[in-house]
């Protein structure tokens, strides 16, 4: 037998008899989501089994080499494993900031002991990572952030406060950009810092947005004692490692703007109830056209985000792509949701009750308003393609 | 008619400006909303609104009213918007003492209008039923009883509904569903027998209510208008109501507009103030060029209801379009130039894009309105 | 009688008496304008004696004062005279980019002796002039431009080039920018200079636009001699005149944005027409919702020029309004065109031939183009309402 | 299938833009149209475009074709585009050589496709009646006459249909103006008696001409496809036509683009280069981010008429309409952006703008495909 499909009946087998039947169906809400950490309250017994099976395995993972605890699978077995999880409807075992957004600047810029210490944690779903980055005043122009790390001999210390840290009160670990050097030039003094929530003047607040509460937080930094050795690459260097790890999450943003899964019924099946029927046309027809003519934006987004991983594959260089994906995926994903409005009439605009379904239309509407903000806003998109796609000068 | 306000107008602009951003900065609504408050508006607020004569504005003396036009409840309506401010003023007075004045009986006007006009008495209109406005989609049915009528049926988004004494209900007589005819117009007290109010809680904290009929009594002196024939008066009614909502809409987005410019020019990326991109700049410019063709209808349309205009219906869509589609562009600039900072429920220029989306649902879209103009326009 | 009731009766009775039968009815083409100048070609006999009889009576400046050819009438007389030409249907006797354009400049700017000396012959129709601003290079940046006037003692010198000028080789004379000190700030070294057109020197060349032929020019001069008392305010003041002498531009050109004389069958006559009529709805009921939305848009935009008509009466600033109109104005007469070929589809976009009606949709469509880049692009008026109206600051 | 071109669709679409840049810039095209050509395009290129066999790209090498694919023709045009060269590819190949591949006989195909695709035959087709597209909407009539047929009506835009050898012309044989049933397509000499041709100038001197048909005869051997069925072929035809089309147009909308940010690197105002203006640069963006998209509908929708794909009516429209909303986009902002000069006959740029609209009537415009769309997907 071929080993890949060896590997594939292997697979097939363990997991027949691995994963639990509970965790044999879709995300439905959040609460399914396993995100591991200190902090964790497995939803059931069958999740934290799911869990530790999969990461003894080292398929919380696989890419990753043995050592930090990953299963060192090649491509072609990785795609394999991900046929049969799907196959199967195997929820994801671990979802993890660390995992997605970290992990790829660790291997590229830790230490071989940094990377020994955090990433096989990591992949067990140990510690549980955010993101420390905007700051209050900071906004789009990232590198103008304040707080600061003061070099104390064998540790910085720590003083200022971050915003939009997802999830920081449930965080264990926190990746950090910090100014190491007021005096420099402001890309020029800022490092990367990896540490504990736990640590003495760490405290964070939730920040409710205007679609209600959000896992967003501000996160406090007052006299933290930061050892030396949780410096990522050089001091001074960070924003190198910055601008590396965000390009991961602008091709996570982008994938908003593609058409959804036919979970929910299809908007037109929607448009033809609540506007009319009109002998199988909607009978609104502005919205008619509306809808035709965002259908056919949503299916050339995705057919250009098939397109470009087309072109990476082909030998592409991503880059310049990222920035039109991010601005078209982000204003699609606004356009849907306005017009999901438009289409239901007032009954999306309910905001609490049963009868609103707990405003959930109108708070994921509102919540589609940050896409264009978060991961590089349209404004900031825009000029990086007129600036390194179209070459147009700066002033 | 100039197309500009007169002295007193805008002396009364000013007053309104003054009284709302005192009595009832968006703060205030904020206060309402977190506290759950029962009433959803502060019944104090409204007893010196009316004690100003701004329930009466277009009211006849002899109702209690200050005998000036429909023009000046536009100018307090705007204000008013400029604050999001929770009141009855729009259900109450532009739909309700315009239905009454336009329909009632010398009998119910009498009885009524003075008491709306003092404050003393809250009406609503009922005429909505499914998620899009229609006003021919109508299945509350009126069932001749004898002497009276039985109302059986559900209204939704009763604007201010849960606190109404009366509504004023549109149910069929006649007719099917879709038709024009059989349409007529009821005055039911919230306490009788059968009505149930159930208050909507909107995304934009605007007060709305469920009405639920269940065989309600009424009279025939409960009759509001012609029998069957109510759809006309329920078309002036709506073209008010219409016209009434663009104004406020007018408010709400001017200050929606003004409070973006001042952040641009406080904000800071890159060492300059935002307000000094070009790409913003313009984006500002357009909107301010909207918000100019915006204030021409309104007030054209204000004008218009004043002057008895035979095109009201025509200029009643054309404000509505004009000034929903202003608001969306505005509301959804705002929260993009506000950045961040815009998506928290802390900041309150967010509710604005909510009240945005709410008040061009209430009584027609953009887009309903857009075709209404041209069959209208006989296209 | 009441006085401006006399004059009323005696207007109409001059009229019925003096206006000849042809020149009862409205402007129907180009050649029935009657421009006037040395180089005038009367279109008829009838044409002449009309333009001969109005400038007699100072009546084709009625409110300017009689030293300098016109009838010296207030405003209310003024307005009764248009009335009784326009009940008439009179056409103008003439048209004169002087009189729209020179003129204000003049009364304002100029000495009792050059105003003595132009603006009676402007009235009577003798001298027909031309604008010399734009050049080549300048474009949206006027104040750029290089035409130099070096003085020469009792004469300036002028070498350089003018574009756009309109009817610059029908014209008499040119009122026209030099720069006169080359060294100093680019809007304090510019003149306002008058010259004849039949200068030695002067040669004109005329522009063939996208839509076809066209009245502007691009205008040569080579060693043109100006004699100083043709100076216009102080030298290297020019920039002042020039500045006040284009709010008169912008708001002429904003006039486009108005809904039309209903001269030609109404658009949506033609829509129901060409796209099909479906109970009474345009088939089309994508253009026919664009249609509603343009012709919004543009009752919207008459409502805005009366309402600063009406606040401008009421003692307002007419300043910030005349940028949103040029703005408003221009781009509302393109939607027009474009609209207008969208309805009317392919029969539009015909260029020759009878069938085509010589192209004149399509061409008019093209020359539409031009009107948010003339008297001000769109980009510019956009700039002048963030700085001056909404305050926003500069880089 | 992957959404890129493979290495010799590369190394073509470097051929014939070379080509094209060379043989035929824009220039030419002022050429033809300066001196009023009466062929309105250059017989010596066409011949040598077929001696690249491009006039053959997606036939069978049985009738002389390369056995390519349309998304050979597709990158062709695409290049063509570019330089907005005038050729009878569209008509002749893309439309007229679909048709007889799609819906002729063997004996039509032998006949006729060798000598197309040799460049010894022009043809082209004739549908459009009207102002708008509409393929429904024949009233020429196809009435049997003995053994074959009588023709008469009139048809308008016939893409290069005074240069054409043959036309294939829709006919009606059946049923009424309106109905899909009892259209037939027959092949015309031009020169058969009762056949007219005048040619019609357009804005964009694209070579159209209008055809009268007064009792032409022709044969029962010269139906093409089925008698009273030629709806359903016409429809693949016309597919395949606006995907052509759609390719062209984006050639032609790229080299609009690039200009424009030629010249936007070039043009000083106010000490700055004008492409170092952030307003102008969003647009630029904007629409870069547009073509982007106009890229990957056009390289789908080519790739779905190779692969046979059952959703191909839905697939041509959706290029159609991005396309040509695109086109209209960046030929009017180009307009803008290139200023006064841009508004010259003698900047190239205008040629663009008014291949634009011309492009987009052809075959319906954006308006006509939204609805399509629409209706296509069932709603």
């Amino acid at each position: 037998m071929e080993p890949l499909q060896q590997f594939r009946e292997e697979t097939r087998e363990w997991l027949e008899e691995n994963c639990p039947a509970s965790m044999r169906n879709p995300i439905k809400s959040d609460e399914d989501v396993c995100w591991g950490g200190r902090k964790v309250v497995f939803q059931s017994d069958e999740q934290r089994v799911w869990l530790e099976r999969m990461a003894a395995r080292g398929w919380t993972v696989p890419d990753w080499p043995q050592e930090y605890g990953g299963a060192g699978l090649d491509r072609a077995h990785c795609k394999v494993l991900q046929q049969e999880l799907g196959r199967m409807s195997c929820r994801p075992a671990l979802t993890s900031l660390g995992i997605i957004m970290l992990a790829p600047a660790l291997f590229k810029f830790a230490t071989q002991q940094q990377k020994r210490e955090h990433m096989p944690k990591m992949a067990r779903g140990e510690i549980r990572w955010c993101q420390g980055y905007s700051e209050p005043g900071s906004g789009s122009d990232l590198a103008s952030l304040k707080t600061s790390a003061v070099d104390k001999g064998d540790y910085y210390l720590v003083n200022g406060s971050k915003i939009w840290t997802s999830y920081a009160n449930m965080a264990d670990w926190i990746f950090c950009l910090v100014r190491t050097d007021p005096q420099a030039a402001k890309r020029e003094g800022i490092s990367f810092l990896l540490f504990d929530m736990a640590s003495e003047g760490v405290s964070t607040s939730p920040i409710r947005l205007l679609s209600g509460a959000s896992p967003f937080c501000q996160t406090f930094f007052d006299n933290v004692k930061v050892p030396k050795e949780n410096l990522v690459g050089e001091v001074n260097r960070g924003w190198t490692v910055a601008k590396y790890l965000l390009q991961f999450e602008r091709n996570m943003a982008a994938g908003l703007g593609r058409s959804r899964s036919p979970r929910r019924k299809p908007i037109e099946q929607v448009a033809l109830e609540t506007l009319g029927n009109d002998g199988g046309k909607i009978a609104d027809p502005v919205l008619r056209h509306k809808l035709a003519r965002f259908q056919i934006r949503e299916q050339a987004f995705t057919l250009t985000m098939q397109r470009v991983g087309d072109e990476m594959k082909a030998g592409g260089d991503p880059g310049p792509a990222s920035s039109v994906l991010k601005y078209c995926g982000s204003e699609t994903n606004k356009d849907r949701h306005e017009l999901n409005l438009a289409i239901r009439g007032m009954d999306s605009l309910g905001w609490e009750g049963e009868a609103f379904d707990g405003g959930r239309i109108a708070r994921s509407w509102l919540r589609s308003k940050a896409n264009s903000i978060e991961g590089g806003t349209s404004e900031i998109q825009l000029n990086i393609i007129a600036k390194r796609v179209l070459g147009l000068p700066s002033t | 008619m100039s197309l500009v306000l007169n002295e007193e107008q805008l002396l009364l602009q000013s007053t309104a400006e003054d009284f709302f951003r005192d009595k009832a900065p968006v703060s205030a609504l904020r206060k309402l909303r977190d506290e759950n408050d029962t009433d959803g508006f502060s019944r104090n607020l409204w007893r010196e609104m009316t004690e100003m004569g701004w329930a009466g504005t277009f009211l006849p003396e002899r109702y209690g009213g200050l005998e000036c036009g429909f023009a000046e409840l536009g100018v307090v309506l705007q204000a008013g918007g400029r604050t999001l401010v929770a009141s009855p003023l729009f259900s109450c007075v532009a739909l309700s003492a315009s239905a009454l004045l336009l329909g009632g009986s010398e009998l119910q006007k009498e009885e009524l209008l003075p008491r709306i006009a003092s404050g003393d008495l809250l009406l609503s209109l009922a005429f909505q039923e499914g998620s899009h406005h229609n006003p021919t989609a109508v299945e509350t049915l009126a069932q001749e009883n004898g002497d009276g009528f039985s109302l059986s049926g559900r209204k939704a988004y009763v604007p201010d509904g849960h606190v109404a004494d009366r509504l004023i209900v549109v149910a069929r007589t006649d007719g099917q569903t879709g038709d024009e005819h059989g349409l007529s117009l009821f005055l039911v007290s919230s306490d009788s027998p059968g009505v149930h109010l159930e208050r909507q809680c909107m995304v934009d904290s605007r007060n709305m209510a469920e009405v639920r009929l269940d065989a309600v009594e009424v009279s025939r002196n409960e009759l509001l208008g012609e029998l069957h024939g109510g759809y006309a008066l329920l078309c002036q009614v709506l073209d008010r109501g219409n016209i009434a909502l663009a104004a406020e809409m007018l408010g709400s987005l001017q200050s929606a507009f003004g409070r973006t410019m001042d952040y641009l020019k406080q904000r800071e990326q890159f060492g300059e103030l935002i307000g000094s991109f070009q790409a913003l700049q313009h984006r500002a410019s357009k909107m301010f060029c909207e918000i100019e063709l915006s204030k021409s209808v309104v007030l054209n349309a204000l004008q218009a209801i004043d002057e008895g205009a035979d095109n009201l219906p025509l200029v009643a869509s054309m404000a509505k379009v004009q000034v929903a589609e202003t608001f969306r562009l505005v509301s959804g600039e705002a929260i993009q130039m506000f950045g961040g900072i815009g998506m928290t429920d802390e900041e309150e220029i967010g509710f604005f894009l909510k009240r945005a989306r709410v008040a061009q649902q209430m009584l027609g879209d953009e887009h309903y309105h857009l075709q209404r103009y041209a069959t209208l326009r006989g296209y």
